[in-house]
């Protein structure tokens, strides 16, 4: 086993309000951890911190040993991290099929041989899997903005996995799903886990998805780990629940 | 009914394309003028709908691009350079600072990419008008040559006209096959939500750039083709005008819709000359049709028809 | 110095008419996400207002200017807000944009049509003579358009920060969202600043069109340089609008007596496109954020 | 005689867009007193906020305010019933002063309501505002901005008042006197309707509890007893399926 990702010791603030205050910790393949805490403890802030949306104020980001810290977006995608975002996102005047192939093209060849390239870019079978796996085969030429919530909530996690990420990032997966599609929504995650031998790190509200689909948990409160482990030892954790509930 | 749909779509397509080849045999040479600006139009806003249409980018500057192109042309081919050359030129030139002119995209998005180009558009105007040395100022370049290929003379008006056809095919050919090949995607993913468009490997920043650089280019051909038809270029065609003409074209006639351009520019080159007897009324009508249109549909005439004939999504439970 | 002087005095003149065109559109901006591309023709159309009044119904100078600033409120405020800007704003900011280009067009097309295309000339609200003040000389003309411009200014500014309505309607700019949990009535605030939009180019009309005469393409630059004086001052302040107007008004008079005349419109656009690129919100104005 | 509860949620149900935030809440707030709405993140809370505000339209069922329905009604008719609304984060014009912000407060006052002395009422109550009522409201420290924003509140005698994450970024000290004048406001026969992240400490000073899962109330009890329920961390944190049994 070894570190798919490795983060140490970083920190962000916005002016003078630290949002992500020193945190430190790896992933190891295949895992997946789950990162929990109340609203304004740093979560999203640190995803964008790893994924190069915002510029950390310091620490370091390393990726199969390699630092990627800052690194572009797209180029850290290419390197095989993916991720999904807090909110819905996903390209509404496109076909679900679109969506998918959209996700996974620009992994294919240069930007010049991608103009050369057939209009699937090659990944009409991997979109029909990936259809197939997620249960939309009956949606893919529907725009997407067709779908129900649920749906579209499906497509935005499958367009994460279309490029057989290394890593993925999903933030927040489960908001907003219905309970009732919020089992299958597991089940198939667990699978990919399994399928794709991917490594994930999840931020999730709904705790008890959480504490089900995860090996292991980081709790983070003002922008620090609090507590780490499986989720038995996170919920007896008494700094946890006070960190939820409050301190008196 | 989705096939009943592109099979409309198909015929009309053919009829029209029969109709451009026939057109001249029927024709004065004035119309056949009219019809040929309409091709050269075309494929100025076939540009501006790459950039604007699939990619989301707003520019004002697409005259600029025509008149570099055009007096690129005009300049070189009056002192004896082959038409050819000259070309590509105009081309290559306008693809280079189409590229430079998408950096401020990469800073600023919306109204202010509008205000950048629109002061870009006025800044070339004014060298064009007031570079005599270059330009000939007011006066212009007159005496523009046509070109002669493979020894055929395209000098006279339906020559002319079907040397500007077969540019127009070969511009929407390529366009075409640019548009099916998964950059047309891409452009699409930046128009639609670059942010995710990044997250999935995209890489917005050359895509925005390439999406000005193309629109720029095409720009830059129309304006190749503009200066040995009319055959005589001063500054005034090139002004902001022009630009927010041909931004009306491509959002008329359907931004981000392939044929949206064609549509735009009969509305805006063909049917004014047609329907000259309505004098000022026909630009009125015209500039209301735009206003009506951007309230109850946005996406244009073939978004319109488009929407009129689509069948009705499968529900969604 | 005298001349320097005499510039700057012609120069404010006419930045103050850029800026009360300027403040319009920033305030429209700012209630409405309007980006009013015929603003220029907005400051074009009254003073043709006034001459319909003047040579139609044979009105004497001062009642056609009442009949054109009603019409003009009526017209470029109220049916504008109703007839385009709330059926077009839900579907985003461009198609509205590209909406008042078609209106530019419209009403430019519209005054050539009944008009025709030459210029008219427009009576002047001062004397076209000079007076000496310490050696400088300065035209009254200018001397009258300026102090117009800051009565203007200063009437807006004691209306917008010293009635309650003004102060709701700045609460309307500033956060509409929370304007409407207080009960403010956000859509009455929106409808006013349009009117005062209508009042603002009506008083520019009246200021201008005796320089340059009344001619349908008069909108062209007018709203290019009312773009550049709230771009440059900061897009979502009224007072950036002010001190764009101004500096835009004095830069253009010292280029076009300092530079090439040929290049003179080029440094107002160039100024624009470093402003945008360098200090998007402007030199006056803030970034914008909008908590919900 | 008035009934017992002056708020009033029947089987609501709202959302963004295609989401469903609200599956059916139901609760009731009882008259005089503080209840808190608890609950974990997505529960609905803020959205439960925003459609008894006219902010979020309500798609199906019904709420009353002192017995009238007042479904779907717009804030402006909202406050002349005798609500105020208190948003989550900084929600004060920093451009105009403090003064003018207060007096914005009173916006919604029906013909003839005095607002003068009710300024100087409020400002009386808040020394610090008074001190400050010519100074750009950005310049306030962020305590004194969300007393800024619950003064303007009181401007028009509201009978409730909904409050929505008062302490966030306020420092310990800041947070003992917020909840002070809560129940200030309390004796002076005002409802107060709070939402909070730090649940323990919010409702060691509330009369009643609220707590929230997936858009349903599923508790409704006296603040203490809820404090002292195991069932509520676990709802925090998961686990079984826990308290879905008792609605």
């Amino acid at each position: 086993m070894s570190s798919v990702l490795e983060v140490r010791d970083l920190k962000k603030s916005f002016g003078g309000i630290v949002a992500v205050d020193g945190v430190s910790f790896g992933v190891e393949e295949g895992e997946i951890l789950g990162i929990i805490g109340p609203n304004g403890s740093g979560k999203s802030t640190l995803f964008n911190c790893i994924l190069g949306q915002l510029q950390p104020t310091a620490g370091e980001v390393h990726l199969d040993g390699r630092p990627v810290t800052g690194m572009r977006a797209c180029d850290l995608n290419r390197l095989g991290v993916s991720r999904t975002f807090q909110l819905l996102q996903i390209f509404p005047q496109l076909t679900v099929r679109k969506n998918l192939i959209l996700a996974g093209q620009e992994h294919q060849g240069t930007m010049l041989s991608r103009l050369a390239g057939r209009p699937d870019a090659g990944l009409s079978a991997a979109a029909e899997r990936m259809l197939g796996f997620f249960r939309l085969e009956r949606l893919a030429d529907e725009h997407a903005a067709d779908l129900s919530y649920g749906q579209q909530k499906l497509l935005d996690v499958a367009m994460a996995f279309m490029a057989g990420p290394r890593l993925a990032l999903l933030d927040e997966p489960a908001g907003g799903v219905n309970p009732t599609m919020l089992a299958s929504l597991r089940e198939r995650l667990q699978a990919i886990n399994a399928e794709q031998g991917s490594t994930f790190v999840v931020i999730e509200h709904n705790m008890e998805f959480v504490m089900a689909l995860c090996n292991r948990i980081l709790v983070l409160d003002e922008g620090r780990v609090i507590a780490q482990g499986d989720p038995a030892q996170v919920r007896r954790d008494p700094k946890v629940i006070e960190a939820y509930l409050g301190r008196s | 009914m989705r096939h009943s749909r592109s099979l409309a779509a198909g015929i009309m397509l053919a009829l029209g394309a029969a109709f451009l080849v026939v057109a001249p045999l029927g024709l004065k040479p004035y119309g056949i003028f009219i019809l040929s600006m309409w091709a050269v139009m075309t494929i100025a806003a076939i540009g501006l709908n790459l950039t604007l249409g699939y990619a989301g980018q707003i520019s004002l500057a697409q005259a600029a691009f025509v008149g570099i192109g055009a007096y690129l042309t005009a300049y070189l081919t009056t002192k004896g350079w082959p038409f050819w050359s000259t070309y590509m030129l105009g081309g290559v030139s306008c693809f280079a600072i189409g590229w430079l002119l998408g950096y401020p995209a990469l800073r600023v998005q919306h109204h202010y990419l509008a205000f950048v180009t629109l002061a870009f558009n006025t800044l070339v105007y004014l060298i064009f008008r007031n570079e005599e040395w270059l330009t000939g100022g007011i006066y212009g370049i007159s005496n523009v040559p046509r070109p002669v290929v493979l020894g055929w003379s395209m000098n006279g008006p339906r020559e002319f006209y079907y040397f500007c056809l077969a540019h127009l095919a070969l511009v929407s050919v390529a366009t075409w096959w640019l548009l099916r090949s998964p950059w047309g995607l891409a452009f699409v993913a930046l128009r639609e939500n670059p942010i995710r468009a990044l997250s999935l490997g995209v890489d917005t920043r050359r895509y925005t750039l390439m999406a000005f650089a193309l629109g720029a280019g095409l720009g830059g051909i129309s304006g190749a083709l503009y200066a040995p038809l009319v055959q005589f270029i001063d500054p005034t065609p090139f002004a902001l005008g022009l630009s927010l003409n041909l931004l009306l074209m491509v959002v008329l006639g359907g931004s981000g819709y392939f044929f949206g351009p064609f549509l735009g520019a009969i509305v805006a080159v063909l049917l004014p000359e047609w329907l000259r007897f309505t004098e000022g009324f026909y630009l009125m009508g015209y500039a209301l049709l735009v206003i009506v249109l951007m309230a109850f549909s946005p996406s244009g005439l073939l978004g319109l028809a488009d929407r009129l004939t689509r069948p009705a999504p499968r529900g969604a439970p | 110095m005298a001349d320097l002087l005499q510039l700057l005095v012609a120069g404010l003149a006419t930045g103050g008419i850029y800026a009360l065109v300027a403040i319009g559109f920033t305030l429209l901006w700012q209630t409405s996400q309007t980006i009013n591309f015929a603003q220029g023709e907005f400051v074009m159309l009254p003073a043709f207002f006034v001459l319909i009044g003047m040579g139609y119904f044979g009105l004497s100078f001062w009642p056609a200017v009442a009949l054109g600033g009603a019409l003009s409120v009526v017209l470029l405020g109220l049916v504008f807000k109703k007839l385009m800007v709330e059926p077009m704003i839900r579907h985003g900011v461009l198609p509205l944009v590209i909406a008042t280009i078609g209106l530019a067009i419209l009403m430019k097309e519209a005054v050539r049509q009944f008009y025709g295309a030459d210029a008219w000339p427009f009576p002047v609200l001062a004397a076209t003579t000079d007076v000496t003040v310490f050696g400088a000389v300065f035209a009254v003309q200018s001397l009258v358009i300026l102090a117009i411009c800051v009565a203007v200014v200063v009437a807006l500014q004691l209306f917008l920060g010293g009635t309650r309505t003004g102060r709701c309607m700045q609460a309307t700019a500033q956060n509409p969202t929370v304007a409407r949990l207080l009960g403010i009535r956000v859509e009455r605030m929106i409808l006013y600043t349009f009117l005062i939009n209508g009042a603002l180019v009506t008083v520019a009309s009246i200021l201008i069109t005796p320089i340059y005469l009344a001619k349908f393409t008069n909108g062209e630059w007018l709203g290019l340089y009312a773009f550049i004086a709230a771009i440059i001052g900061g897009f979502n302040q009224v007072r950036g609008a002010i001190a764009g107007g101004l500096l835009l008004g004095v830069v253009d008079n010292f280029a076009a007596v300092y530079l090439s005349s040929q290049y003179r419109t080029a440094i107002p656009l160039l100024i624009l496109i470093v402003v945008v690129l360098f200090r998007p919100q402007g030199l006056l104005g803030r970034i914008e954020e909008r908590t919900v | 005689m008035a009934a017992p509860d002056i708020l009033r949620f029947e089987d609501v149900v709202a959302g963004y867009g295609k989401q469903t935030i609200l599956h059916g809440l139901s609760f009731n707030v009882l008259r005089g007193a503080i209840t808190t709405i608890i609950g974990p993140n997505g529960a609905g809370k803020s959205t439960a906020f925003k459609a008894s505000f006219g902010m979020l339209p309500v798609r199906a069922g019904r709420i009353f305010f002192d017995d009238r329905e007042i479904t779907n009604r717009a804030p402006r008719e909202l406050i002349a019933e005798g609500i105020c609304y208190v948003p989550q984060g900084r929600n004060i014009f920093s451009e105009l002063s403090v003064l003018h912000n207060l007096e914005l407060g009173g916006a919604a006052a029906p013909e003839g309501f005095h607002l003068k002395p009710r300024l100087q009422a409020v400002m009386e109550r808040f020394p610090v505002l008074r001190r400050k009522a010519k100074h750009q409201a950005s310049t306030l420290s962020g305590g004194e901005q969300k007393m800024l924003e619950i003064a303007r509140g009181l401007m028009l005698e509201p009978r409730l008042m909904l409050i929505d994450e008062p302490s966030i970024g306020l420092s310990p000290i800041l947070v003992e006197e917020l909840f002070d004048l809560l129940r200030e406001l309390r004796e002076r026969g005002i409802t107060v309707l709070m939402i909070e992240q730090n649940a323990k400490r919010a409702l060691e000073n509330s009369d009643h509890g609220i707590v929230l899962e997936l858009g349903r109330a599923r508790i409704q009890d006296h603040a203490a007893t809820i404090l002292a329920d195991p069932r509520v961390g676990q709802l925090f944190l998961g686990g079984t399926s826990s308290i879905s049994g008792r609605a």
